[in-house]
C-alpha cells in the first residue's frame, strides 16, 4: 500500500529526517507534555509505516538509493538500501512507536525527570541507527555507528548520579575507543587497500586482501565493532543497565546492540565477501571466539538474580548468535544471523518491558521478590514467557527459525561441534528465562496480596503487541527469508 | 592595490604596530588591531583564492630586486594555504580578545600591548609569505620577541609568568641561533639565501658533511620553536600563564608557523633525496609518536585546564611530525590537514578557556565544576573542540586523522599507525574529565555565578564552526593540503 | 702574514677571556668580561674587512649591552652561587662542537676567492652596486636597498624589544600615559598609588 | 675520514670552540645573568663565523675605491651580521627586564631557587 | 657627581662634539663605515651622558619620555612610509627608484630617508631603555609603590 508519491529515495530521506523531526518538536513542544508525547508517538508511526513500504519495496526486488555529498574526495554519504539493511530499518522503525508508548507510560509511571531530553535524544539515537541501517559506505556507517554512542550516552547517564556516571564512562570509554582504535583503523585498511569503501556484494577487498592478513583485519572489525558486544568488550552492556528501562529496552536489546552486528553482518558480506572468507578460512577464529562468548555469557546470566542484569547477558549471548553465524559464513548461517536479528528484537524487546513493567507496578527490579508476582500481573508475564519461549527457540515462536538455520549453516561449515554449542545455550536459556516464569505463577507469594496490579495501559499494549509479534513472526519468517536470498549466495 | 596584496598582507598588521603606539588610546588601539588584522585576513584569502585557481605561485619582488640578489615573497599552494587560517584565527581571536585583554592587564598597558599583540602577528605572517632563509630569522624574532613580552604580561595575574617567559626567551634564541648556523652553513655552501636558489644550487654542490651539518641544525632549531618531544617543556608554562587571549593566539598559530618553516626548509630546500633526510624522517617520526604519548599522558593528569590542553598541543603536534616524517606527499598532505584542523579546534578551545577565566580566574576541574549549566553555549564550545581532538567524525580532528592514518597505512607502518590511534584514545580520557566536571557535577554553592556574556563563546564558536564545517566539507580543505603537499616536494626536485 | 698572526692572536685571547668570564663569580667581572669580549671580537671584525660590523660591535655588544647589563646588576646584585660542571650540559655542547666541526671537514677553505659565496650573488652586489645605487659602501647599499626589508625587519625588532621592555619594566611609561587613560581599574590604581605615597 | 681540514681551517675551529663555550654557560649555569653573558658569548661567535666565511686573503672592506683591482670581502655577510647583532642587543634587553622583574618577585636569579619557590606556590594552589 | 664641576664642563664641552660625531656617522654612511644604527647609539650615549651628569630631571627635560615613545614609533614609520610612498607611487614596496628622477637619485633618497628612520628609532630606543632602567633605580619612591603594586598583584595570583 505504498503511495505512488513515495519513491524509494523519498523514503530514505524520511526514514533519516522523521525522527530528527520528532527529536526538534520534542524540544519545541517540550513544556506541554501530553502533545510532546502525542506528536512523538504520531512520528514515529509515521516512520513504521516508511519502514514498511520501503521493506516492501526492496523484497518485491526493487532498489533504493539516496546520495547526500562528498564529505571528502572519494567519499560520500550515501545510502544503499540492501535487504539486510531494510530489515534492520524495519525492525526500528516498527518497535519505536511501541516503545516510544512504552516510555511514556514508563517515564510517567516511574517519576523519571528531564522527559523532553530523554525523548529527544532518544529520537536522535533512531535517527543513526536508521542511518546506520541504510548507509551506502562503510564511513557512512561509521560516522552514523559515532552518533549512535554519543546520543545514547545522555540516555545511559539519565539518571546524573554517581552510579549511572560509572557507568556511563565504561559505557563510552569501551565503545569509542574500541570503534576510534580498531574500527577506524580496520576502515582507513580497507581504504588504504581497496581504495574504496562501498559495499559491493561479493565484497570489495575480495581478490585485493592477501590471505595472510585477513584475519587480523576481520579481528580490527569484529573488535572494533564494540556494539556487537563480543567478549572481552561486553562490559558496556549491563553498565547500561542503569538507564530507565525504555532505553535497555528499545536501544540496548534492539538498535544499538543490533546495530553492531548488523555492522558485523555488513562487513563480513559486503567487505570481505563470505566466499572469501569460506575459501581462505579467514573467520574461523572468530566462530569459536563467538562460541565462547555465547556460553560464557549464558553462565554469568545464570547467576544473575537483577533482571535487567540477567536479560542483559542473555543479550550478548544471543548477539553472539548472530556474529556466529557471520563467521561461519555458509549462505544459510548467514542467512539465519540476519533472521535471527528480527527474531532476537522481537523477543528481548518484550522481556524488558515486562521488568519495566515490574518495576513500575510494584518496585522490584530482583527475581527474588517476583515470588508470585506472576499471579498478581498475569499478562505481564504471560507475554514474558512468550518472549522467553521465542529467544529459547522453541516452536511456535519466532526464535525457533533462526537458531534451527544457524544449526544447519554450522552442519553446512562441517563445524558440528557448534551444533552441540547452540543446543547447550539453548538449555541454559530455557533454565535462566525459564525461571522467572515458573516462581512468577507457581512459587508461593512473599506478601499475601493477591489482587491484580497490572502496570499502565500505556505499558501493557506495547508488550502484548510485542508479544504478539513474536509468535506471529513464526508463522511469517518464510517472508523475510525469500527477501534474503541472494544477499550471500 | 591587488598586485601588492602579497607585502600589504605583512605590511598592515606590521605598521599597525607603531601607529598604535602614536595613538596612545586603548579604544583606537584596539580598533586599529581589529582593522589591521581584518585587511591582512582579506588579502591573504584573496591570495588564496588566486593561487588555488592558476595554481601559479604569485611573486613580489620587494624593492624591485629580483631573487637572488634582492628578498622576493612567493605565494604558492602551501603558504597561500597557511597564510589566511594564520591571519583570520589573529583577527577573531583579536575580535573578541578584547574582554579577557581588560579582565588580566593593567588598562595602563594596552597600547603597548596591543602594539606587541600587532608585531608578534606580523612577525608570523612575515615568516609564512617570505622566501628567503635569512628574512625568515628576523619574522622569527620579530615575532619570538614579542611573544616573551606577551608571556610575561601574565605576570598581572599569576607570577610564574615571569620565570615562564624567561625560559621562553632562552631557548627561543638558542633555536633561534641554531637555525642561524644552519643558514650560515648553508650560504657556505651555495652563496645564497634565496629559498628557491638554495633548493636549485644544493643538489649540485652535493652532500658534504657540510650539507648535513646544515640540515641537523636547521632541524634542531625548529625543532626547538614546534615544541617537538623531548623539546617541548617551553611550551607547557608559556602556554598556561600568559594571558587567555595570547595563549588562544599562541596555541592556535605560534607553532603552525614553525611547522610550516620546518617543511619549508626541509621538503622545500633539502628535499627527499638529500642525505640525512631519512634520519632526520625517522627521527620525526618516532619522536613525534613519543610527544604524541608524552603530551597526552601528560593532559591526563592536569587539572589546570590551560596546562591541560597546552600537553595536549605537544600531542597534537606529535601528530604532525608523524606526518612529516612520513616523508611522502600523503603524510605531508596529512601534516598540512592537521595544521590547519589544530588550528581551529585549539583557537576554540582556549577562547572558550579565555572566556571562562573572566569569571572564575584559574581554570581548573574544580573551579569549573558544574558550569555546564551556567554558560552552555561557552561549555559547549569546549566540547566540540575537545571532541574534534579525539577525531571523532563530522569533525575536522576526524578528517585529519583519516588522512595521516591512510598515509602510515600506505606505507604499510602498521605499528606507527595503532600506536597513533591509542594515543588519540587516550584524549578521551581527559576531555571526557573536563565534561563530567562541567556537565555532570553540580555548581557548588560558594562557586561564583557566570552570567554569560557573548564574548565569552562568540569567538570560540566561530572556531568551532568551522571546525565543524571542515569536518563535514573536507573536498577543498584536502585538495589545497595535497596542493601544498605537492608544491612543498616538487620544489626539491 | 701579519694578517695571520693578528687573526690568530685576538682569537686565543677570545677564548681566554670567554673562559675566564664562565669561571668567574662575581656577576660584575663577568658583565664586565662579555664587554670586553665584544671589543675584543669587533677588533677582529675589523681585521676581517667588516669595519661596519666592528663599529656596531663595539657600540652595541661592548657599549649598550654592558649599559644594561650593568643597569641589571645594581638591581639584582652581584654574587653567583658556586656551581660544579654540569656533565649533561658539557655533553650537550660537546655534542654540538662535533656536529660543526663535521661540517668543517668539507667547508670551502678560509680566505680564497673561488668559493661559492663569493661567486654568486656578492659579485653583484660589488659590481652593480656602483651604478644601480650610486653608493660607495656597498654594505650600506646592500643593507638598505638590496635587503632593505631584513633592514626593515631589524628596526621593527629595536622596536618590539623597547616595547616588550616598556611592557615589563616601563613604570614611567606607564606614569606617562596614565594622564589620557580613563579606565575604572585605572582610577582605583592610581587611588591607591595615591594612598601609597600618603603613608 | 681525512682529518687534515680541521687543521687547515684552524680558525673555523676556534670559533666553533668559542660557541661552544658560549653555548656551554647558557645551557648549564643557573644564574640568568650568566645565561644572558654565556647566550652574548654565543651568538658574537657565530658572527664570527659568518664573517670568516665572507673574508677574502688579501681583500679589503666592501668600501668601493674606484680601484679595479682591489679585493673587497663579501659584502653581504656583514649586511646579514648587522642584522643579527641589533637582534641580539634586543633579545639581551628584554631577557635583563624579565630578570629585574624576576629578581623582584622571588628575590632570587639562581634558577634553582626559582623552580622551588615555584613549586612552593604550586602546593599552596593545589591546596588551596 | 652631579656637583663635581670638572666632569660638568668637561660633559658640557664633550657632549655637542659626540653629537656631531653622530651627525657624521648618520650621514656619511654612504661613504664610509657607519648608517643609522651606529648613529643612533652614538647620538643617545650623548643624551645619556647629559642625564648621567645633570640628573634625570634634566634629562628628562631634554627629551621627555612621552616624546622618547612617539619618536621610537616615528622612526619605524618613516622607514614604512618611505616603503609606501615608493609602492604609492607606481613602484613596489620599498622600490627607492620611483622617489627620485633618475634611479640613482631615487635610491639616494631612500637609503637616505630609511637611515633617517633607523636612526631616529634606535637613539630614542636607547634613550628609553636608559630612562626604564634608570627610573628603576633612582626613582625609589615611585619604585616603592611600584614594587608594592607588584607585590599586591602577585599576591591576588598566589591567593
Amino acid at each position: 500500500m505504498t503511495l505512488p508519491a513515495l519513491t524509494p529515495d523519498l523514503l530514505i530521506a524520511g526514514l533519516l529526517l522523521l525522527p530528527l523531526i520528532a527529536a526538534s518538536t520534542t524540544v519545541l513542544t517540550g513544556k506541554w507534555d501530553n502533545l510532546r508525547d502525542t506528536l512523538s508517538i504520531a512520528t514515529g508511526v509515521i516512520t513504521a509505516f516508511f519502514a514498511i513500504s520501503l521493506f516492501r519495496h526492496i523484497s518485491a526486488g526493487g532498489e533504493a538509493s539516496l546520495s547526500l555529498f562528498t564529505f571528502a574526495p572519494g567519499f560520500t554519504i550515501d545510502f544503499v538500501v540492501e535487504p539486510l539493511g531494510a530489515l534492520f530499518a524495519l525492525v526500528a522503525g516498527c518497535l519505536w512507536p511501541v516503545a516510544t508508548l512504552y516510555s511514556v507510560g514508563y517515564m510517567r509511571g516511574a517519576h523519571e525527570k528531564n522527559h523532553t531530553r530523554f525523548f529527544f535524544y532518544y529520537a536522535v539515537a533512531i535517527h543513526a541507527a536508521m542511518g546506520i541501517a541504510l548507509s551506502g559506505n562503510l564511513l557512512t556507517l561509521f560516522i552514523f555507528y559515532e552518533i549512535l554512542t554519543f546520543s545514547t550516552y545522555p540516555l545511559v547517564t539519565h539518571k546524573g548520579n554517581a552510579e549511572s556516571v560509572a557507568s556511563g564512562r565504561v559505557y563510552l570509554g569501551i565503545l569509542v575507543s574500541s570503534s576510534v582504535a580498531f574500527l577506524l583503523l580496520g576502515m582507513i585498511g580497507v581504504w588504504s587497500i581497496a581504495g574504496d569503501l562501498t559495499f559491493v556484494p561479493g565484497g570489495v577487498l575480495a581478490d585485493r586482501l592477501d590471505p595472510t592478513y585477513a584475519p587480523i583485519l576481520l579481528a580490527l572489525f569484529a573488535f572494533g565493532i564494540g556494539k556487537a558486544a563480543l567478549m572481552p568488550l561486553h562490559r558496556w552492556l549491563p553498565a547500561a543497565m542503569v538507564a530507565p528501562t525504555p532505553v535497555s529496552a528499545l536501544l540496548h536489546a534492539v538498535a544499538v546492540v543490533k546495530a553492531g552486528v548488523f555492522t558485523v553482518l555488513k562487513v563480513v558480506i559486503y567487505i570481505f565477501g563470505t566466499d572469501y572468507l569460506l575459501s581462505t578460512g579467514a573467520s574461523v577464529w572468530l566462530v569459536w571466539v563467538a562460541s565462547f562468548t555465547l556460553l560464557a555469557a549464558s553462565v554469568v546470566a545464570i547467576q544473575k538474580t537483577n533482571l535487567k542484569a540477567r536479560l542483559a547477558y542473555s543479550t550478548i549471548s544471543q548477539l553472539a548468535y548472530v556474529v556466529l553465524g557471520a563467521a561461519l559464513a555458509t549462505s544459510i548461517a548467514v542467512q539465519g544471523a540476519a533472521l535471527h536479528i528480527l527474531m532476537h528484537a522481537a523477543g528481548k524487546i518484550t522481556l524488558f518491558f515486562c521488568a519495566g513493567a515490574i518495576y513500575v507496578a510494584h518496585h522490584h527490579s530482583d527475581l527474588r521478590d517476583m515470588d508470585g508476582l506472576g499471579r498478581r500481573m498475569p499478562v505481564t508475564f504471560f507475554c514474558f514467557a512468550l518472549g522467553a519461549l521465542s529467544i529459547m527457540g522453541i516452536p511456535p515462536l519466532g526464535g525457533a527459525w533462526s537458531k534451527f538455520m544457524l544449526m544447519i549453516g554450522a552442519l553446512d561449515a562441517g563445524q558440528t561441534v557448534i551444533v552441540f554449542v547452540l543446543m547447550i545455550s539453548s538449555l541454559m536459556n530455557l533454565y535462566y528465562l525459564g525461571q522467572p516464569v515458573i516462581r512468577g505463577f507457581f512459587a508461593p507469594s512473599s506478601d499475601k496480596e493477591e489482587t491484580l496490579a497490572e502496570a499502565p495501559l500505556t505499558m501493557l499494549i506495547p508488550i502484548m503487541l510485542t508479544a504478539l509479534a513474536s509468535v506471529l513472526l513464526f508463522f511469517y519468517a518464510d517472508l523475510f527469508l525469500l527477501t534474503f536470498e541472494g544477499v550471500a549466495p | 592595490m591587488l598586485a601588492h596584496a602579497p607585502i600589504l598582507q605583512i605590511i598592515i598588521p606590521l605598521l599597525a604596530a607603531p601607529l598604535i603606539v602614536l595613538l596612545r588610546q586603548r579604544d583606537l588601539a584596539w580598533i586599529v588591531a581589529v582593522a589591521a588584522t581584518a585587511l591582512s585576513f582579506l588579502f591573504s584569502a584573496r591570495l588564496f583564492l588566486q593561487v588555488a585557481a592558476t595554481g601559479e605561485p604569485i611573486i613580489y619582488e620587494i624593492g624591485a630586486w629580483p631573487a637572488p640578489i634582492g628578498i622576493i615573497y612567493v605565494i604558492d599552494s602551501a603558504n597561500a594555504l597557511v597564510m589566511p587560517l594564520i591571519a583570520g584565527i589573529a583577527f577573531i581571536v583579536t575580535l573578541v580578545g578584547r574582554g579577557m585583554i581588560e579582565a588580566e592587564v593593567d588598562a595602563r598597558d594596552h597600547t603597548l600591548f596591543f602594539s606587541a599583540w600587532m608585531l608578534t602577528i606580523a612577525g608570523m605572517l612575515g615568516q609564512v609569505a617570505t622566501n628567503d632563509a635569512f628574512n625568515i630569522f628576523v619574522f622569527l624574532e620579530i615575532s619570538s620577541l614579542s611573544a616573551y613580552a606577551l608571556v610575561a604580561m601574565g605576570a598581572g595575574r599569576d607570577a610564574r609568568a615571569l620565570p615562564a617567559a624567561f625560559n621562553y626567551l632562552i631557548l627561543g634564541t638558542i633555536g633561534a641561533t641554531f637555525y642561524v648556523i644552519g643558514i650560515g652553513l648553508l650560504y657556505m655552501l651555495t652563496g645564497t639565501l634565496n629559498i628557491g636558489d638554495l633548493a636549485a644550487r644544493l643538489p649540485e654542490i652535493g652532500d658534504t658533511h657540510t650539507g648535513f651539518a646544515a640540515l641537523a641544525f636547521i632541524a634542531l632549531g625548529l625543532f626547538l620553536k614546534i615544541a617537538l618531544f623531548p623539546l617541548h617543556f617551553w611550551l607547557t608554562p608559556a602556554y598556561s600563564f600568559a594571558p587567555s587571549a595570547v595563549s588562544a593566539l599562541m596555541a592556535a598559530t605560534a607553532t603552525k608557523v614553525s611547522v610550516y618553516v620546518l617543511i619549508r626548509l626541509l621538503f622545500g630546500v633539502f628535499g627527499l633525496n638529500f642525505s640525512g633526510m631519512d634520519e632526520v624522517g625517522t627521527l620525526l617520526l618516532w619522536l613525534g609518536v613519543a610527544g604524541a604519548f608524552a603530551g597526552t599522558l601528560a593532559a591526563i593528569w592536569e587539572t589546570d585546564l590551560k596546562r591541560l590542553f597546552a600537553q595536549s598541543s605537544i600531542a597534537q603536534l606529535g601528530y604532525m611530525a608523524i606526518g612529516m616524517g612520513l616523508m611522502s606527499s600523503a603524510g605531508l598532505a596529512a601534516t598540512f590537514i592537521h595544521l590547519v584542523n589544530h588550528a581551529l579546534m585549539k583557537g576554540a578551545i582556549f577562547l572558550a578557556l579565555g572566556g571562562l577565566a573572566m569569571h572564575v580566574g584559574r581554570v581548573t576541574m574544580s573551579s569549573i565544576a558544574g558550569v555546564g549549566r551556567q554558560a552552555p553555549l561557552t561549555v559547549a564550545a569546549l566540547l566540540f573542540g575537545g571532541l574534534a581532538l579525539i577525531g571523532v567524525p563530522l569533525t575536522a580532528g576526524f578528517i585529519s586523522k583519516l588522512y595521516l592514518i591512510r598515509a602510515q597505512l600506505d606505507q604499510q607502518l602498521y605499528v606507527i599507525a595503532l600506536l597513533t590511534v591509542i594515543s588519540s584514545v587516550l584524549a578521551l580520557v581527559y576531555v571526557w574529565k573536563i565534561i563530567e566536571a562541567a556537565y555532570m557535577q553540580d555548581r557548588p554553592k560558594d562557586a561564583v555565578v557566570i552570567r554569560e556574556t557573548p564574548a565569552m563563546w562568540v569567538g570560540a564558536w566561530i572556531l568551532v564552526i568551522a571546525t565543524i564545517y571542515f569536518g563535514v566539507q573536507a573536498e577543498s580543505l584536502v585538495d589545497a593540503a595535497f596542493r601544498a603537499a605537492e608544491t612543498m616536494l616538487g620544489d626539491a626536485q | 702574514m701579519s694578517e695571520f698572526f693578528l687573526n690568530a692572536i685576538l682569537m686565543i685571547f677570545l677564548a681566554f677571556i670567554a673562559i675566564m668570564a664562565i669561571r668567574q663569580n662575581r656577576l660584575f667581572g663577568v658583565v664586565m668580561l662579555s664587554g670586553a669580549y665584544s671589543l675584543v671580537a669587533a677588533t677582529w671584525f675589523v681585521v676581517a674587512d667588516a669595519v661596519d660590523v666592528a663599529f656596531t660591535e663595539a657600540a652595541v655588544g661592548a657599549g649598550v649591552s654592558t649599559v644594561l647589563a650593568l643597569g641589571t646588576l645594581s638591581l639584582v646584585g652581584v654574587e653567583e652561587k658556586k656551581r660544579p660542571i654540569e656533565p649533561f650540559a658539557l655533553v650537550i655542547a660537546l655534542g654540538t662542537g662535533l656536529l660543526l666541526l663535521l661540517a668543517v671537514l668539507d667547508m670551502p677553505s678560509y680566505g680564497i676567492a673561488t668559493t661559492p659565496i663569493q661567486l654568486h650573488v656578492a659579485p653583484h652586489y660589488l659590481l652593480e652596486s656602483e651604478r644601480e645605487i650610486g653608493v660607495p659602501n656597498v654594505v650600506t647599499s646592500v643593507l638598505a636597498s638590496y635587503r632593505g626589508f631584513d633592514t626593515f625587519g631589524e628596526t621593527i625588532v629595536v622596536f618590539t624589544a623597547a616595547i616588550g621592555v616598556f611592557l615589563i619594566i616601563g613604570g614611567w611609561t606607564r606614569a606617562e600615559r596614565s594622564g589620557q587613560e580613563t579606565s575604572p581599574a585605572n582610577e582605583n590604581r592610581s587611588n591607591h598609588t595615591q594612598e601609597k605615597s600618603d603613608a | 675520514m681525512n682529518l687534515s681540514p680541521l687543521l687547515a681551517q684552524w680558525n673555523y675551529v676556534l670559533v666553533i670552540g668559542l660557541m661552544m663555550i658560549g653555548f656551554y654557560t647558557v645551557i648549564a649555569r643557573g644564574n640568568l645573568i650568566k645565561k644572558m653573558v654565556g647566550l652574548n658569548i654565543f651568538q658574537t661567535s657565530v658572527f664570527m663565523l659568518y664573517i670568516s666565511m665572507g673574508k677574502i686573503k688579501g681583500g679589503t672592506a666592501p668600501i668601493l675605491t674606484g680601484d679595479a683591482t682591489t679585493v673587497y670581502s663579501n659584502p653581504l655577510p656583514h649586511v646579514l651580521i648587522l642584522t643579527a647583532i641589533v637582534v641580539g642587543v634586543a633579545t639581551t634587553a628584554v631577557g635583563y627586564a624579565l630578570i629585574i622583574r624576576i629578581r623582584e618577585t622571588y628575590g632570587t636569579i639562581e634558577e634553582d631557587e626559582i623552580i622551588s619557590a615555584i613549586n612552593a606556590q604550586d602546593g599552596h594552589q593545589d591546596a588551596s | 657627581m652631579h656637583d663635581d664641576p670638572v666632569i660638568r664642563v668637561i660633559s658640557k664641552v664633550l657632549i655637542p662634539f659626540v653629537m656631531l660625531f653622530g651627525l657624521y656617522v648618520q650621514f656619511h654612511g654612504d661613504y664610509g663605515p657607519g648608517g643609522g644604527f651606529q648613529a643612533g647609539v652614538i647620538f643617545a650615549a650623548a643624551f645619556i651622558l647629559n642625564a648621567i651628569v645633570f640628573g634625570m630631571n634634566k634629562g628628562r627635560h631634554v627629551w621627555p619620555p612621552r616624546l622618547v615613545l612617539q619618536c621610537i614609533a616615528l622612526g619605524v614609520v618613516l622607514y614604512g612610509g618611505t616603503g609606501l610612498v615608493s609602492l604609492l607611487t607606481g613602484g613596489v614596496f620599498l622600490e627607492y627608484s620611483v622617489l627620485g628622477k633618475t634611479q640613482v637619485a631615487g635610491q639616494h633618497l631612500g637609503i637616505l630617508l630609511v637611515e633617517l628612520g633607523v636612526g631616529l628609532t634606535v637613539a630614542s630606543v636607547m634613550v628609553g631603555l636608559f630612562f626604564t632602567f634608570a627610573s628603576r633605580l633612582s626613582h625609589r619612591r615611585f619604585m616603592k609603590i611600584h614594587n608594592d603594586e607588584e607585590d599586591s598583584r602577585t599576591e591576588r595570583a598566589k591567593a
